[in-house]
């Protein structure tokens, strides 16, 4: 009967009611959690991880998700790579006003699937709804808290000189995804986003291997603008080896026709580690035979620390090197 | 100046055909390649064909330069 | 295409540097100075940057950017009218990406944007053509910049427009020839060269024989030359091969793509629709018939007689672009370079560009 | 120099990470909070309690606050509603590309002012940055975390006949400040907007005050939804004094002309409560003396428990009493 | 103003309903039955439930509310029209908040809001001449609703829009007048009443006198009244009185804002730019003269000439809104009362506004 | 039909007013109430003052409601 979200879905009355009771509740499995105006989670906690993301994705639905799932994995992620096991999401929703109701449904229950098959519960949510033209379609917020049980494992100041970088898989699967199904520039192919719930893969890992110093997720930026960051932040320098990293013919294709690099486009489900030379192998293994990390290399390592470090360089083909550094502006297609 | 990739020719259509690049597709312009067939390459500048790629040269030039590499250690 | 794919293999990159080497060791040892060669084409520049190629060869082949990035060669002025371009109402500004960054005097297409202006980057002019279509309440109007490769792309960008009958679309026209503007260069003589490393796509359209002037005429050798490694390479051991055997001729090493009278049906396209015209260069000022303009019977599709657009002396900066491009200094001479001046923050459009000789030596020739 | 948010601002590069150090982290002063993907937070927490909020309020700045001051109490309020005492807050912001930065800096440093009024730390944030026209100006959403130290205080399955329920002042006055300051209608008046940070003062209520049944902050829907929401949820059956709810004449006035009911009118800085009769007083009077409670009144008491109640009355001034249902469809001006 | 205020006064309220009660078991000791009044005006309608007066008074004075809600009254075909007229390119509706949730056939001026139509809720008419003059380039259409209280302002919208000489603007009027519809419901007879409780504010623009048909003609008492409490309770007692003292009259209870004559000023610009129509009433079909629409000369003006709306015939419902706007039935007797029909899927207009008898029952009269 | 309210004229402009209803304030259009004076309170209608309320007779009115009920008793 209802066939698009208006704007009395918001004001806080019967039909944001409904909506509540009739999609959300039942999605995420979360009654008992409404009864006060927070959420209430029984503890006793040691340390807590915390972390929040919007989502605005264009379009909504793309090959190998939609901005529901991209929401949970995006924020599950975020605190999987900060060693921290995620236990309970928030979801906040802005919808136009004449957002069609069934594609509401259908990402909130993709919110749901994945959220399960992560593990995670959703306990808290929020509704608003804006004015036709006061947001394109639909954003969600998701915010996360995950568990650190005994001590922290990521020591990121115990970087040092021949540590091993390694990536999980492909880079740019996401952002070639994205580009061609936006259908603006006329790029066809069947790229799939990788956007992915790491956190059992990631689990595994903390638990079985010594050593890993620190973790990201590259998401924004790529794979270039998230080490840069890992340089500065913790005052290493890291080469990379142009030949190494894995990156799908297609998405090689799509960079190639359009003039983008895909080190600097977004991945949904990767993994990037910095780990301690003696266990590169055990945790590449580990990672090969996980379904996320078949495709999981050693794409460099680290050549120094310390205060004059920091830098990421690239060690091309022809075996110089040269320096990255993160992205500039933004993404644009280049031509001439 | 002017990007350019080399595409192959997977499917004709008027002024225009779908190539690919390594599994990314496109439909470009072909006024400027009249000739160009399917399974031909193309060079692609600004969603035009601007040349057909002679494979037969291409090979030539390869083997040449290998040649003249193999030569010289 | 197995055999376009090796021209970018390690091994064979690896090996084809070590033959450059080689020659150019021989070259200094005849010479007792590095040969000095100009890349024009920015993707040139561009590609030699970021394959290391150029930074391997730093100390044994001199290269210089030459004027091939058609962004960074167009004059502030022109920028300027551009970025105005946007500032009218109802209309729609098509672009290539490359433009959006480039600093005018007060702004960037990008800060019109975000103040508002509907500027949006295509990937062909093509694609403007249909938004025009698409928006009949709109004026739209697509930058034609770019040289011989893009220009037969704009002029057919006109011939859909004429076809389709559309009022509201316009090409506002800045653009490059090279022999001019190689000629111009030669004939300052402010650069010494020995030799040239030719744009090959270039070449697709205009042809081998369109370079013949540098050997005849200014009896310089030059090689076209692809963009994969072992094209660069290949075209640059040729060059120096020529050198050392003190020939001077124009080797075609691109024969696979480039023909010796170039794109026949590009060609035509050009003399259908458009007319030399003396453009304006950065930092060269004006150089008689180095750019080609809408003829007059297609006035209607010309922005600069469609828009009266008119802005004032541009502000005056320290970039050095001009001089970047005329290839009488290299980046690390102009004080800004990676201080005032960073891709992120450019001053001047060598910056802006991924094949500014700026942008290309800050985004991959330096270690710091 | 740059005087305009961008659509570089948020690709993850460089300016996101000038914006992020520049902005965010000098106004939250996180700095130790950003080297992982999520926030840590040293435990040991007992039970902990989570709520999030989007907040959308068009103008973003109105009389008595802006967006940034009410994302920060609206969620503060959520969990001292709760019974939690809030710790820290994640803050995701979504910007319209073009958006002054001038008015984001104003409203960080006033989310950042709010956060430390209150006690509460924003430990993680995110920000997007969406084309022109994809989303109104500014967006932001919070999500908040509280603490919830020995056993949960609040015992809605306490409620009884005759408890007491309070409203801690005024209502209506955010929704006719939001109303005034949007100048669609024509309205003009000096109300200010409530918005406040509720928890010090629950905080004390809850120390000194035994019997507290439940808490509730009447916003969207206003006082009439929340209440009706409390009587459907917790089977209780209330029943309000039309002429005991404080209410502002300028409220009452906007009321007048545009033909609103201040029952259904948003507020943002106030608590109601149901309280054990035997505390009523006590709770008043603990009220009345903090400076967000001094118009604190009774306005009703529960007249029915059980699987049979669970309705909304008010009692007219004339002594005969109406159901209040909850807000049908969304408020609209009333003419004719 | 603290005269105006103690007519709502708590005390005085509860003091007056004393009053009323008193007078209406002497009307039944007399009668051997309770007095039926009907209240013409929507918003007594409102205010008798929400002060809970009506509540009191059940078993009293039975109040049936007449055609007095505008939104209400008006036919489903010109309700679809008004939906359907939304639908056009390029144009703004405007309307009274009151409008937006009445069900058309298919929908509601709401959905077709959420699906994308320009509608937007206005306080004033005027309000909407202004948004003309600032749209140039769309139509503005206001749904000109409304009874003699409104209809003034209406003309006036078009007075100004003639002034600034919009081109972009018209009315869609669909206005109701009092006496014609009070003369139907009497002619017909189906409804046995005491009296009537008249609209103090329609009394404004009409003056006193035009209530006096009402005694002269049909024998029938009545009060014209205001809306606070004491002043409906003072209303319906003078109104009692009547009855009991047997005396037939038309009394000015509000005195102090309606006169004898009206307003004259309103009624000559209902003069200058209106002329009578025969309007169809939801529930009563057609009657003659009972509306006013634009003079022949102001056709510009006017939305129904100006476009071209055609709507089937509306889609049957088992909504009795009629018999509810003729006061044949109460809410109660409606079987989708309450279950099917709900303010928030509203099935009638009765439903939707907040005038309407069915949400005033809904919403103030209901203790279940 | 017809929602009024009761506004006190604050200010006066043309054919346009000030007007104030406990504290909330709004301009609204005096056409209809060419007499109104600052003070005055006027019926608010859609935007448009519809009569000016005479004080006097409210009072009276008020004064002699009063009585009835006082006798009444
Ligand atoms: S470094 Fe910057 S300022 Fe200097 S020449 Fe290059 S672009 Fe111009
Ligand atoms: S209850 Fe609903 S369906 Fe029945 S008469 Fe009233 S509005 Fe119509
Ligand atoms: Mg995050
Ligand atoms: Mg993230
Ligand atoms: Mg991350
Ligand atoms: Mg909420
Ligand atoms: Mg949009
Ligand atoms: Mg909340
Ligand atoms: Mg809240
Ligand atoms: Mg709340
Ligand atoms: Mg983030
Ligand atoms: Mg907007």
């Amino acid at each position: 009967m209802v066939r698009r979200i208006s704007l009395a879905h918001g004001e806080g009355g019967e039909l944001t009611h409904q909506l509540i009771q009739h999609l959300f509740i039942q999605s995420f499995g979360h009654q008992d959690q409404t009864q006060f105006d927070s959420a209430i989670l029984q503890g006793p906690f040691e340390n807590i991880a915390v972390t929040t993301d919007s989502f605005v994705v264009n379009p909504i639905f793309f090959p190998g998700g939609d901005i529901g799932k991209l929401a949970v994995t995006g924020t599950i992620n975020d605190l999987a790579v900060s060693g921290a096991i995620p236990e309970v999401l928030t979801a906040g929703f802005i919808i136009e006003e004449g957002f069609p109701l069934p594609d509401l449904k259908k990402v909130v229950h993709s919110m749901a699937a994945e959220a399960e098959h992560a593990g995670v519960k959703v306990v808290a949510g929020d509704t608003k709804v804006v004015e036709k033209g006061s947001v394109d379609g639909l954003f969600i917020n998701t915010t996360g808290i995950g568990r650190i049980t005994g001590e922290h494992q990521l020591k990121p100041e115990t970087i040092r000189e021949g540590d091993a970088v390694m990536i999980s898989g492909t880079i740019g699967d996401h952002g070639v995804s994205i580009m061609s199904a936006r259908q603006e520039l006329g790029l066809l192919n069947e790229v799939q986003s990788d956007c992915a719930s790491l956190n059992h893969m990631i689990h595994k890992l903390m638990q079985e291997v010594k050593g890993i110093r620190i973790m990201r997720d590259p998401t924004r930026g790529g794979l270039a603008t998230t080490l840069v960051e890992l340089c500065e932040e913790f005052h290493c320098t890291v080469e990379v080896d142009e030949l190494a990293i894995p990156i799908r013919d297609a998405v090689h294709g799509a960079c190639d026709i359009l003039g983008f690099d895909p080190l600097y486009l977004a991945n949904e489900g990767k993994l990037v580690l910095i780990v301690d030379r003696a266990s590169q192998q055990q945790a590449l293994n580990l990672l090969n035979k996980h379904p996320l990390g078949t495709e999981a290399k050693v794409i460099g390592q680290v050549t120094a620390q310390g205060n004059t470090a920091g830098k990421l360089h690239v060690r091309t083909p022809i075996g110089t090197t040269r320096r990255l550094h993160r992205l500039s502006g933004m993404l644009l297609p280049r031509i001439c | 100046m002017c990007l350019g990739v080399p595409a192959k020719v997977i499917k004709i259509e008027d002024d225009h055909a779908l190539v690919d690049v390594m599994g990314s597709r496109m439909y470009v312009g072909t006024i400027f390649v009249p000739d160009a067939k399917i399974d031909d390459y193309v060079l692609l500048h600004a969603g035009q064909a601007m040349t057909i790629v002679d494979e037969e040269y291409a090979k030539e030039s390869m083997t040449e330069w290998r040649n003249l590499l193999d030569d010289r250690t | 295409m197995i055999e376009l794919e090796r021209f970018s293999d390690p091994d064979l990159s690896r090996h084809s540097l070590e033959a450059v080497l080689e020659a150019a060791e021989k070259f200094k040892a005849a010479n007792g100075r590095s040969p000095v060669f100009m890349e024009v084409c920015g993707s040139h520049t561009m590609a030699l940057a970021k394959t290391g190629i150029k930074a391997r060869l730093k100390d044994h082949v001199r290269l210089i950017a030459g004027p091939g990035c058609p962004v960074c060669v167009t004059d502030q002025k022109s920028i300027d009218a551009m970025i105005a371009l946007s500032k009218g109402p109802d209309r729609i500004l098509c672009t290539f990406g490359d433009m959006m960054r480039v600093p005018g005097s007060k702004f960037t297409l990008m800060k019109a944007k975000t103040e508002g202006e509907d500027i949006r980057v295509v990937y062909s002019p093509l694609d403007s053509v249909k938004m025009a279509e698409e928006n009949p309440e709109k004026e739209v109007i697509f930058l034609g910049i770019g040289f011989e490769t893009t220009i037969p792309i704009l002029a057919l960008a006109i011939r859909e427009a004429e076809k389709k009958n559309l009022q509201n679309f316009s090409i506002w026209m800045t653009t490059k020839l090279v022999e001019p503007v190689l000629r111009t260069l030669l004939d300052a003589g402010e650069v010494k060269l020995d030799g040239f490393l030719l744009p090959g796509h270039v070449a697709i359209v205009s042809g081998k024989r369109s370079f013949d002037f540098l050997s005849k005429e200014y009896n310089m050798p030059g090689v076209i030359s692809g963009f994969e490694p072992v094209q660069l390479l290949s075209g640059m051991y040729k060059l120096l091969q020529l050198l050392l055997e003190k020939k001077v001729d124009i080797l075609n090493d691109y024969t696979y793509l480039v023909k010796d009278e170039g794109n026949l049906v590009a060609q035509k396209m050009l003399d259908d629709y458009l007319e030399p015209y003396d453009e304006v260069w950065r930092g060269m000022s004006t150089i008689p018939g180095s750019g080609l303009v809408l003829k007059e019977k297609y006035a209607s599709f010309d922005a600069k007689k469609k828009f009266n657009v008119s802005v004032g002396e541009p502000r005056k900066t320290k970039c050095r672009c001009g001089e970047i491009i005329k290839g009488t200094i290299t980046p690390e001479e102009c004080m800004l370079f990676a201080k005032g001046c960073t891709p992120t923050h450019p001053i001047g459009p060598c910056m802006v560009s991924t094949e500014g000789t700026c942008a290309a030596h800050y985004q991959y020739m330096r270690e710091d």
